[in-house]
């Protein structure tokens, strides 16, 4: 009985009201509650193990603080380090999630419809997205004249994958009444790419861009473990060369910190994009 | 996967062999720094005869499936858990999130202080980071489910559960088998990264690390062939399996197959 | 068996049903009937407890509902969207059985069975997408009528069949109701069909939706699809029920 | 840990080795019997790296590693608690050497100036002899941007003008010379470095304490294979392809550094120092506290 | 203007269509009618290129088609899934205009004009999910109106309308018709409005179907909803048909 009232509480949502101090904080609540909550847990039990190689937060913080955040309030308190360390390697991360988002998409879509031509390259997309990363770097080495050419190479390669696999899945499985509808109108073939597979395909991209946008800071760290002279990457490798243990963590929170921030901004940016999906899949 | 399928990957599997071939052979491509394929294509068949590198090739491939096997074992259920529950979701998200951009080389180091056991640790990173695809597809396919669809078992009476076995999960399910096939390209990249940073008595991993120490790059692209094939072995197994479990889904969207 | 008391709700704030009463007896058929988009749709989908109204209530044997109620079907008017397309017509039709504790022969038989009695003895084996529109909206039917629920709600039921299987799916209607004693709340377009098949005929009015009228059918039973229809009172009803539905200049030409 | 009849606390040891050939004695002493002499069962694991066996011997899934002396130190100065149980290898005369491009316009270590080295360790081995390279041609550190390749990429990353110069060892020395000409610019194990301690074996702290027996047991065994290797360049060119890729005719025209036959405390000293020197170290550190134990000649 | 010669269809082994002989000609309106699952669907789809039948021709103007033909539009039966969910009604029905090279007012004034004519004036912005059934059926009507097409199909599209709103809807698809000169292929399951918009009724078998009669409908045009019905050729003309369609005793209830 109880669980059949919580699918009525779930499925009838009242319509949100916006505004409201009560409501602002209610939403802060009951979304961060359970962080303080990890932090002091992790807090305790760094201190309980008082081992050098997981140091509790506070510190981690503290070293944090220290690396990039040390610098003058002119500059928004930014290290040098920060500015010229951090900013070239998230430069590249978006360059590399953009460029391989949009041909992830095209590509995607191109061969989700196209089903003969995705035969001839399918073994070959599952083939190069089973090779590792680290092992591809001595591929791009040999390909591209700078690091930076191929640091972006192996971003792009690394992070491809979710949004190729999840544009093609989706352009394929498109519904049926869609397309039949488009054809009868004579919609021509551009046209139903760009309005009827694209939309239609929308909600499967985006769970791809999704995934790869967290792979691209990994795949930035990667990128910076060879023949790289900044970046995250560079960082987190010089800590782990120095035996800095709060220094690692420090990159790894720094890692986090900036995959939950640029996910915010990606889920915003969804919400907007598939405001027709999501109202139109909640409402009954 | 049909004849006339299998023939047009192979010529496109073929196609891209000879372009590589003439690129090398050419000198576009420096031959002293990469094999021509035919070299390396010779060398990865003639591994088969290596021992070490067989049973390297089974260890690697045993924790890969391993991995995956956990890894859907506990994405699906949670994806589940936080696609239907939004509390859940809500709160657990900026853990999440904070979690899945950690890279495993910043993450191998730890697991290895944490897990002192070689397999469980490799384990361990492999699910770690094959999760999240899985994680993310069922709860995007979740939202995808049509709300008439769960609305006609309620009307029957159906309580909460039931509507998620029988209704959400069936026609999520073509979204999730996308998101482990993601996961496996991916759990595969880890099983073997997690030897070349962690090392280890065996493992394709580890070959490379000799391969590579001892200047042998035609061994580490061969190394690399074999990972890519069993990458394409294991997502045509996939998706013949999706093709039989949903033939509903690719009938009905008139998906081109 | 059920009531609906003062029923009210508002989409956002596009007020669609404006105060609905309404009341379906044990073992009767109550027809609706009113104009496209007026809201019999949000009517059904309130009293099935699938979206809860912005007011009112819905009392079933005068215990008010606040969930899906217990022995309840439901035929949506979207039939194509409400059948499992990953489950064969025989599968459709005996999922919901699994809450009456059946086995799974039985299960199959009841649907087989079901499937007949609608016309489909061949194709219990087809999928949803290899059904014709008319029948998948007789397997949604099938499904709800092998239920056998205590109270049965139908969104146009009869809207995507030809006439002669209309005519049986409404006689199959009536020979189920009285076999087994269901409450049926019955939307439907065709005004004859209301009178036809219903004990009672609901009017509504245009969104925001009130009831007009509720005229009890008094026609004798069994009905039969031809003396029936041609009996006066028959065709006096359904003019008055065409007046009442009617009169509204609204749709206008590009004469 | 399991007992054995001649006293030894554990007769297993899960020993870890890079595929290069530092670690040869290890392998001549294994393929020799002269662990089992001393009745112990070594299992190797191939590790990743000095650093990367850290964790591992720290959690017990290794009992012994390779590591070498930079990595080491720099560990011992952030607080890890491990000791060095034997000394494995030592820099020869071109067996770490700074190679540029047939071409290139560098001809000496002066002309770094503002240049790009490649190195295979960021603050390691690489960087310190290069500096030291760097100071006798008058520069310092930050004259030229160290980038962190693996040794099998260098070739390439110099080829496509990534980096200008790198820092390169057997057998990839010999390798890049004969196919693409690279040029030597210096051999960075002379003067300050001649000689170099590079690699030896470790163990936690605890590890050491609490198997005191094994430890002797391992370093008798160890010193067999090790005396076989300083004096028989044949022994090494035996084993190196057995546990690498390096083919047997390359092992045959590698150049190979020296295999030291004691641990010697006043040589490993000169790493700490120099490290010290060049900034790698804060403080002085005083290698004789990390020797585990008497190693008999 | 449209010759369908012998059109034969099979899904699998499952014969649908077995030889059907069809026309319709130019500004011509023909009903097609014929039991549910018949296969009138599938003609539909035949002749609008979207399944590629198993033997037999569609002509238009002489012309084999291969593909879709140019210059058409369609109403499917399954209205639901043939309205796109991330467009408004008005972008549902503007969309198919970009082919029509009309500038973007051009086609949103066009649009709010059929979606006013088909009665949803007030509800050009609303999303498929937001409009009730009949709504949606009426939005995929004016989208195909509006696209003003030489050859129109539709599939019971007006299944799920009110009475009234069916009359005013066949009486718009007549003006539209007289205005334009579409020829027009109508599948329906009403045999009164069959004849009521038909200048020729198609009557189909079950299936395999093939055409058991062609029936000219001799009726003076204009047409009107109430003179027209009472004339004595409407009513002798829907009997006929009526007795064509009827007389399978396939349903059996289970009195
Ligand atoms: N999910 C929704 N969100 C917003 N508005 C809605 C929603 N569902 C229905 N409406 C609006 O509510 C009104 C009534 O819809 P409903 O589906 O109840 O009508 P109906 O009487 O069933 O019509 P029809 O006979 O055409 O099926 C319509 O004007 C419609 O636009
Ligand atoms: N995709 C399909 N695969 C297999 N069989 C199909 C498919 N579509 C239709 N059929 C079968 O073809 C026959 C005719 O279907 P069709 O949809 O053309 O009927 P219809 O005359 O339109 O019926 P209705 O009036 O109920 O819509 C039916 O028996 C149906 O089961
Ligand atoms: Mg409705
Ligand atoms: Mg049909």
């Amino acid at each position: 009985m109880k669980a059949v009232a919580e699918s009525r509480a779930g499925a009838v949502r009242p319509e949100p009201r916006r505004g409201g101090p009560l409501r602002i904080v209610w939403a802060v609540v009951s979304r961060f509650w359970l962080v303080p909550v990890v932090v002091a847990a992790w807090e305790a039990a760094a201190r309980a193990a008082a081992s050098i190689d997981f140091p509790p937060p506070s510190a981690i913080v503290l070293r944090m603080r220290e690396l990039w955040l040390s610098g003058p309030p002119t500059r928004l308190f930014l290290s040098d380090d920060a500015i010229a360390d951090l900013l070239p390697g998230l430069g590249r991360m978006f360059a590399g999630w953009l460029l391989a988002s949009l041909v992830g998409v095209v590509a995607g879509i191109a061969l989700g419809r196209a089903a003969t031509a995705a035969h001839y390259v399918e073994p070959l997309i599952h083939f190069a997205r089973a090779v590792p990363p680290p092992m591809l770097i001595t591929l791009f080495v040999l390909l591209f004249r700078s690091s930076t050419q191929t640091q972006l190479a192996v971003i792009v390669f690394g992070v491809i994958w979710p949004v190729l696999l999840n544009s093609m899945d989706g352009a394929r499985s498109v519904e049926r009444g869609y397309l039949d509808t488009a054809a009868v109108f004579g919609l021509g073939r551009r046209e139903r790419l760009l309005r009827i597979v694209l939309p239609a395909a929308a909600p499967k991209i985006f769970a791809g861009l999704r995934l790869s946008l967290s792979l691209a800071l990994i795949l930035m760290v990667i990128s910076e473990l060879v023949g790289s002279t900044d970046g995250i990457g560079y960082e987190l490798l010089q800590a782990q060369r120095g035996f800095d243990s709060p220094g690692v963590w420090a990159t790894i929170l720094l890692l986090g910190l900036l995959g939950y921030v640029l996910n915010a901004v990606f889920v915003l940016v969804e919400r907007r994009v598939l405001s027709w999906h999501v109202r139109g899949t909640r409402t009954t | 996967m049909t004849g006339a399928r299998l023939v047009r990957g192979a010529v496109g599997v073929a196609g891209f062999l000879a372009v590589a071939e003439l690129a090398v052979r050419s000198g576009y491509l420096d031959e002293r720094l990469l094999p021509p394929p035919t070299v390396v294509v010779r060398e990865a068949v003639l591994l088969v005869a290596d021992p070490e590198f067989t049973s390297g090739l089974v260890g690697t491939v045993s924790r890969w499936l391993t991995g995956l096997a956990l890894a859907i074992a506990i994405a699906v259920p949670a994806g589940v858990l936080l696609g239907t529950v939004a509390w859940a979701e809500r709160a657990t998200r900026p853990l999440l999130e904070f979690l899945r951009p950690i890279p495993s080389v910043a993450l191998i180091p730890l697991a290895i202080l944490l897990i002192p056991d070689d397999f469980l640790m490799k384990i361990s990173v492999i699910v770690y980071a094959s999760l999240w695809p899985i994680l993310i597809n069922t709860m995007y396919g979740l939202r995808e489910v049509d709300p008439l669809a769960k609305d006609s078992l309620r009307s029957f009476g159906f309580g909460r559960l039931a509507v998620l076995c029988r209704v959400s999960l069936p026609s999520t399910a073509p979204f999730i088998v996308t998101g482990v096939r993601l996961s496996a390209g991916i759990a595969l990249i880890l099983a073997i990264s997690a030897e070349l940073l962690a090392g280890g008595a065996e493992g394709l991993g580890v070959f490379v690390i000799r391969a590579g120490s001892g200047n042998r790059t035609d061994l580490v692209i061969a190394a690399a062939l074999w990972a890519g094939t069993a990458g394409v072995l294991s997502n045509t197994a996939l998706v013949a399996a999706e093709r039989r479990l949903f033939r509903w889904h690719h009938v009905r969207s008139g998906a081109v197959t | 068996m059920l009531k609906v008391v003062n029923l009210a709700h508002a989409y956002g704030d596009q007020q669609v049903l404006a105060g609905i009463d309404l009341s379906v007896g044990d073992g009767e058929l109550v027809s609706v009937v009113g104009p496209s988009g007026c809201g019999k749709s949000t009517l059904l989908r309130s009293i099935a407890g699938l979206i809860k109204p912005s007011h009112g209530q819905v009392l079933i044997n005068g215990v008010p509902v606040e969930q899906t109620p217990d022995d309840l079907a439901v035929v949506f008017q979207d039939y194509s969207r409400s059948l499992f397309p990953w489950l064969s017509a025989a599968g459709n039709v005996a999922l919901p059985l699994r809450r009456k504790g059946m086995s799974r022969r039985a299960r199959r038989e009841a649907a087989l069975a079901a499937l007949d009695q609608v016309g489909l003895a061949g194709s219990a084996d087809k999928y949803p997408f290899e059904m014709s529109g008319g029948m998948q909206q007789r397997v949604a039917i099938a499904r709800a009528l092998a239920y056998r629920p205590a109270l049965l709600l139908m969104d146009e039921p009869f809207a995507s069949v030809d006439a002669q299987t209309r005519e049986d799916l409404e006689d199959l209607v009536l020979a189920v109701r009285a076999n087994h004693n269901m409450s049926i709340l019955l939307i439907t377009h065709d005004i004859d069909e209301s009178v036809y098949v219903g004990d009672r005929v609901v009017v509504l009015t245009r969104s925001p939706a009130t009831v007009t009228e509720s005229l009890t059918v008094d026609l004798p039973s069994p009905r039969d699809q031809i003396a029936t229809r041609e009996l006066e009172a028959f065709v006096r009803l359904r003019s008055e029920i065409g007046r009442l539905v009617r009169g509204r200049p609204d749709l206008v030409g590009e004469q | 840990g399991q007992a054995s009849g001649n006293g030894l606390e554990k007769t297993t040891l899960k020993v870890g080795a890079l595929p290069i050939p530092d670690p040869a004695a290890l392998f001549i002493a294994k393929a020799k019997g002269f662990f089992k002499e001393e009745g112990l069962e070594v299992e190797t694991s191939i590790i990743a790296g000095g650093a990367a066996a850290l964790p591992k011997i720290k959690n017990g899934s290794l009992d012994i590693s390779q590591t070498n002396y930079v990595s080491t130190f720099l560990a011992v100065s952030k607080g890890e608690k491990i000791k060095l149980i034997a000394d494995a290898y030592q820099a020869a005369p071109n067996t770490f050497n700074l190679m540029v491009p047939k071409d290139s316009p560098i001809r000496t270590a002066a002309d770094l100036k503002g240049k790009t080295v490649a190195v295979n360790t960021l603050t390691n081995i690489g960087t310190l002899a290069v500096t030291a390279t760097l100071k006798v041609a008058g520069l310092k550190a930050d004259d030229v941007t160290f980038k962190e390749y693996p040794f099998p990429e260098m070739g390439a990353a110099l080829t496509q003008g990534q980096v200008d110069a790198a820092w390169v060892t057997e057998p990839f020395i010999t390798a890049t010379q004969s196919q693409f000409g690279f040029r030597k610019l210096a051999d960075t194990m002379t003067g300050q470095t001649a000689d170099l301690p590079i690699a030896g074996w470790m163990a936690t702290d605890e590890f050491a304490k609490n198997n005191p027996k094994t430890l002797a047991a391992f370093q008798r065994a160890l010193a067999k294979g090790q005396q076989l290797a300083a004096n028989d360049r044949k022994e090494v060119e035996a084993i190196v392809p057995t546990y690498t890729s390096i083919k047997q005719e390359t092992a045959a025209v590698i150049t190979l550094g020296t295999f030291p036959t004691t641990l010697n405390e006043t040589r490993l000293q000169r790493v700490a120092d120099l490290m010290l020197e060049y900034g790698y170290l804060t403080g002085k550190l005083d290698v004789k506290t990390l020797l585990a134990g008497a190693s008999t000649p």
